[in-house]
């Protein structure tokens, strides 16, 4: 079924194929930063806690 | 009815609920796009005028309404967390607004990819492509006001004005565009429109709507945990969930 | 014996008259870089009048934009910076209002100077006298919308180092309806096409702005003199 | 609730400063012919009370009433019977120190210039009254800007450090007029790090970091 005409898009290949590769680079990109920002404000928050039990002053 | 919009205003719950949703809709969203692609590049038949060319809507159009529909919960976030003084509708807005402007920058590659082969060139002042350019810049403007503060209350209160006060201009934006466009350029060069379609063409194209919808709940799920957890972390319940 | 809210209003005005004539050349600096911009062009592009023709609204709506932007970041900061905005907002008037008058005072001292001068750039740039009329309407309708949009640009961000680009980045998107429908006035009333169409789209958008804008503008304000 | 019904109270405000709880719980209670001196070492939230207290800043919990009712609901009434004097003096320095008077003032209640004067003269700053604000010195526009308390006639004072660069005489004449305006009836919430040494009934309020 994947034949050479599937990949062609007719003539328009240089658009289509790239259309679709940026699409899921934005994608991808929204997931990976969502998840890198979940993770770095959960650091943030453990850090404080940390601050907090041991007791050093927050003012 | 109204326990259930009173816990949304509580940020331990939504904390919770949006740490399960987020797998779920991620899946279904996979799902979603998954069918969508495979039907719209493969399934789906070749317009008769654009040609293989037109499967390129599977990705414009949906980025595109996105865009626009993330702008307006960013804004609809902005106006509950300003007029009812919910700091969680702060952390919503906060949490859309870089999915927002990633679907607007989306859009305007997709389209210009789009548009290549109509017009010969990348860009071609399209209304619809002008509009999502402005929209971007509005994006960007409410960003950096959010970060401009140094206190992040007053960051996100004059963010979620700069939304509002967006919001309403979205429309007034895109109708003076169209209005220009009429003016200068006539009716000659045929605008980026989705062709009429049939059934075979629509089912793809409602899918990938869906999934990218799904996509952008699950997305800002995991981002919303973020801005929770950052906007809460002198709050007792910060350190339990933290510590485990 | 309270003071009235138009006796308050006039008071402001003449508050805001008196403190810019007091300083004349922060008066003209927006004036003087309006006509800077527009000597840019022509020397950018060509000398010919009649190619000049079908830049000249375009060119003359984008210069009256960025000096008119060029001097609202002042609308609030040296108020606030001296702490004057505080006894203003606690004068028992309402924000609202304040902002209201020092607004329009704004808007006499920047727009109606750019209103006036702009015959004498229209002519440099080749814009025949039969469409000056339509020039100035527009002009007076753009730069007064400009100076409510900015309004809400500046409380926004008044309380910033560096506020002057964001202002600019966060109002101009909001201003491109009225570029578009005031320079295309203009160009219609050069081509002799009657332009009431772009001017009703111009005025609506005026008086849109101008009501809805004070309240913006009010919690913009309340936001940062927290 | 012991909102006082004829004058000032305030009922457990919470403010925060990013992460910083600045006011935590602060109360009071303040009635017509009495004074509260609010001291405390720097960064306790002494400003912060103030601007809470005329209605600049929200807090985030807790309410400020005035005569029995929040201050959100009758704002600009509450506001047009207070006047506040900043921490800085608040002076255009291109307006002369009448011009100032004017504006300020005019914006509250009809006023005449030559009650304007007289205030001025009140608090011996007669003489640069026409004057640009540029060009007097610290003490000078403490002056004034106490004069443009005086000529307000607010029934509720609130003044952030007002002592700052007075000389002897200066502190002398702010302490006569503080003590006339609560014998006459008035408000008084001023913020002081040292003792105001006046005979009036004075409340004090000390806040700790």
């Amino acid at each position: 079924m994947m034949n050479s005409s599937f990949w062609a898009m007719g003539g328009y290949a240089r658009y289509v194929w790239p259309c679709f590769a940026f699409a899921c680079v934005v994608l991808a990109w929204n997931l990976w930063s969502a998840r890198r920002f979940r993770v770095a404000a959960q650091l943030r928050a453990r850090r404080a806690a940390e601050m907090a039990m041991a007791g050093v002053g927050e003012s | 009815m109204w326990t259930w919009f009173y816990k949304l205003a509580s940020p331990p719950y939504v904390y919770g609920v949006a740490a399960v949703l987020a797998p779920w809709l991620l899946g279904a969203a996979a799902l979603a796009m998954g069918y969508g692609l495979i039907a719209g590049l493969a399934i789906a038949p070749p317009d008769y005028q654009q040609g293989q060319a037109f499967r390129m809507i599977y990705v414009h159009v949906p980025s595109a309404l996105l865009s626009l529909t993330v702008y307006t919960v960013m804004a609809a976030a902005s106006a509950v967390a300003l007029i009812w003084r919910i700091k969680v509708g702060h952390a919503v807005s906060a949490a859309s607004a870089p999915i927002g402007a990633s679907f607007t920058i989306l859009a305007l590659v997709t389209g210009s990819l789009w548009g290549r082969p109509m017009w010969g060139t990348y860009w071609a002042w399209d209304p619809r492509l002008t509009s999502e350019l402005i929209l971007l810049f509005l994006y960007v403007g409410v960003m950096s006001l959010r970060l401009a503060f140094e206190e992040p209350s007053r960051g996100d209160r004059a963010a979620a004005l700069l939304a509002i006060v967006g919001v309403v201009n979205v429309p007034i934006v895109h109708f003076s565009v169209v209005w220009w466009n009429s003016l200068h350029q006539g009716a000659t060069i045929v605008k980026l429109g989705a062709p009429s379609m049939p059934g075979s063409m629509l089912w793809p194209l409602l899918s990938m709507w869906l999934g990218f919808m799904l996509f952008f709940a699950a997305v800002l799920c995991i981002r919303l945990q973020g801005e929770v957890l950052n906007r809460e972390r002198q709050s007792t319940w910060v350190r339990e969930a933290v510590k485990s | 014996m309270n003071v009235g809210a138009w006796e308050a209003m006039f008071l402001i005005v003449r508050r805001e008259l008196c403190l810019s004539f007091r300083r004349p050349d922060q008066l003209l600096q927006p004036l003087v870089f309006f006509l800077i911009v527009t000597t840019l062009f022509p020397l950018g592009l060509s000398l010919q009048l009649s190619l000049l023709r079908d830049m000249a609204p375009g060119v003359l709506w984008v210069a009256a934009l960025l000096s008119s932007l060029l001097s609202l970041d002042a609308l609030f900061k040296s108020d606030a910076d001296d702490g004057t905005l505080e006894q203003l907002a606690l004068s028992g008037q309402g924000l609202t209002l304040i902002v209201v008058a020092k607004t329009f005072a704004h808007w006499l001292v920047t727009g109606v100077a750019l209103i006036l001068v702009s015959p004498v750039v229209g002519t440099a740039l080749g814009i025949p006298g039969s469409a000056f009329a339509t020039m100035m309407l527009s002009l007076s309708l753009g730069t007064l919308t400009l100076s409510w949009l900015g309004a809400i640009g500046a409380g926004l961000t008044v309380g910033l180092r560096r506020g002057n680009v964001l202002l600019s980045l966060i109002v101009l998107p909001l201003a491109m309806p009225l570029l578009i429908f005031g320079a295309g006035a203009t160009d219609r009333a050069i081509s002799g096409v009657s332009p009431t169409g772009a001017l009703y789209f111009l005025a609506a958008l005026c008086v849109f702005t101008c009501t809805l804008a004070p309240f913006a503008a009010t919690t913009a304000l309340r936001i940062t003199l927290e | 609730m012991n909102t006082a019904a004829d004058g000032l109270g305030v009922e457990k405000v919470h403010v925060w400063r990013g992460d910083r709880h600045v006011l935590k719980g602060v109360s009071l209670a303040l009635r017509p012919r009495q004074l509260l001196h609010v001291s405390g070492p720097n960064g306790t939230g002494k400003t912060t009370l103030l601007r809470v207290v005329c209605g600049l800043l929200r807090p985030e919990q807790g309410l400020v009433s005035w005569l029995g009712q929040s201050i959100m609901g009758v704002r600009t009434e509450y506001q047009a019977a207070l006047a506040y004097a900043s921490h800085e003096p608040a002076l255009k320095a291109d307006l002369t120190a009448l011009e100032n008077l004017r504006f300020a003032v005019g914006l509250k209640r009809r006023v005449t210039v030559s009650e304007l004067r007289a205030s001025l003269d009140q608090t011996g700053v007669a003489a640069c009254a026409d004057l640009p604000a540029r060009v007097l010195s610290a003490g000078q526009r403490r002056r004034v800007a106490m004069a443009r308390v005086l000529a307000m006639s607010a029934t509720l004072w609130l003044l952030d450090e007002p002592f700052t660069n007075l000389d002897a005489a200066g502190t002398d004449l702010l302490r006569n007029l503080l003590q006339s305006h609560v014998e006459g009836g008035g408000l008084a919430l001023v913020v002081a790090h040292h003792d105001l040494k006046l005979d009036c009934s004075v409340h004090r309020l000390e806040l700790t970091a």
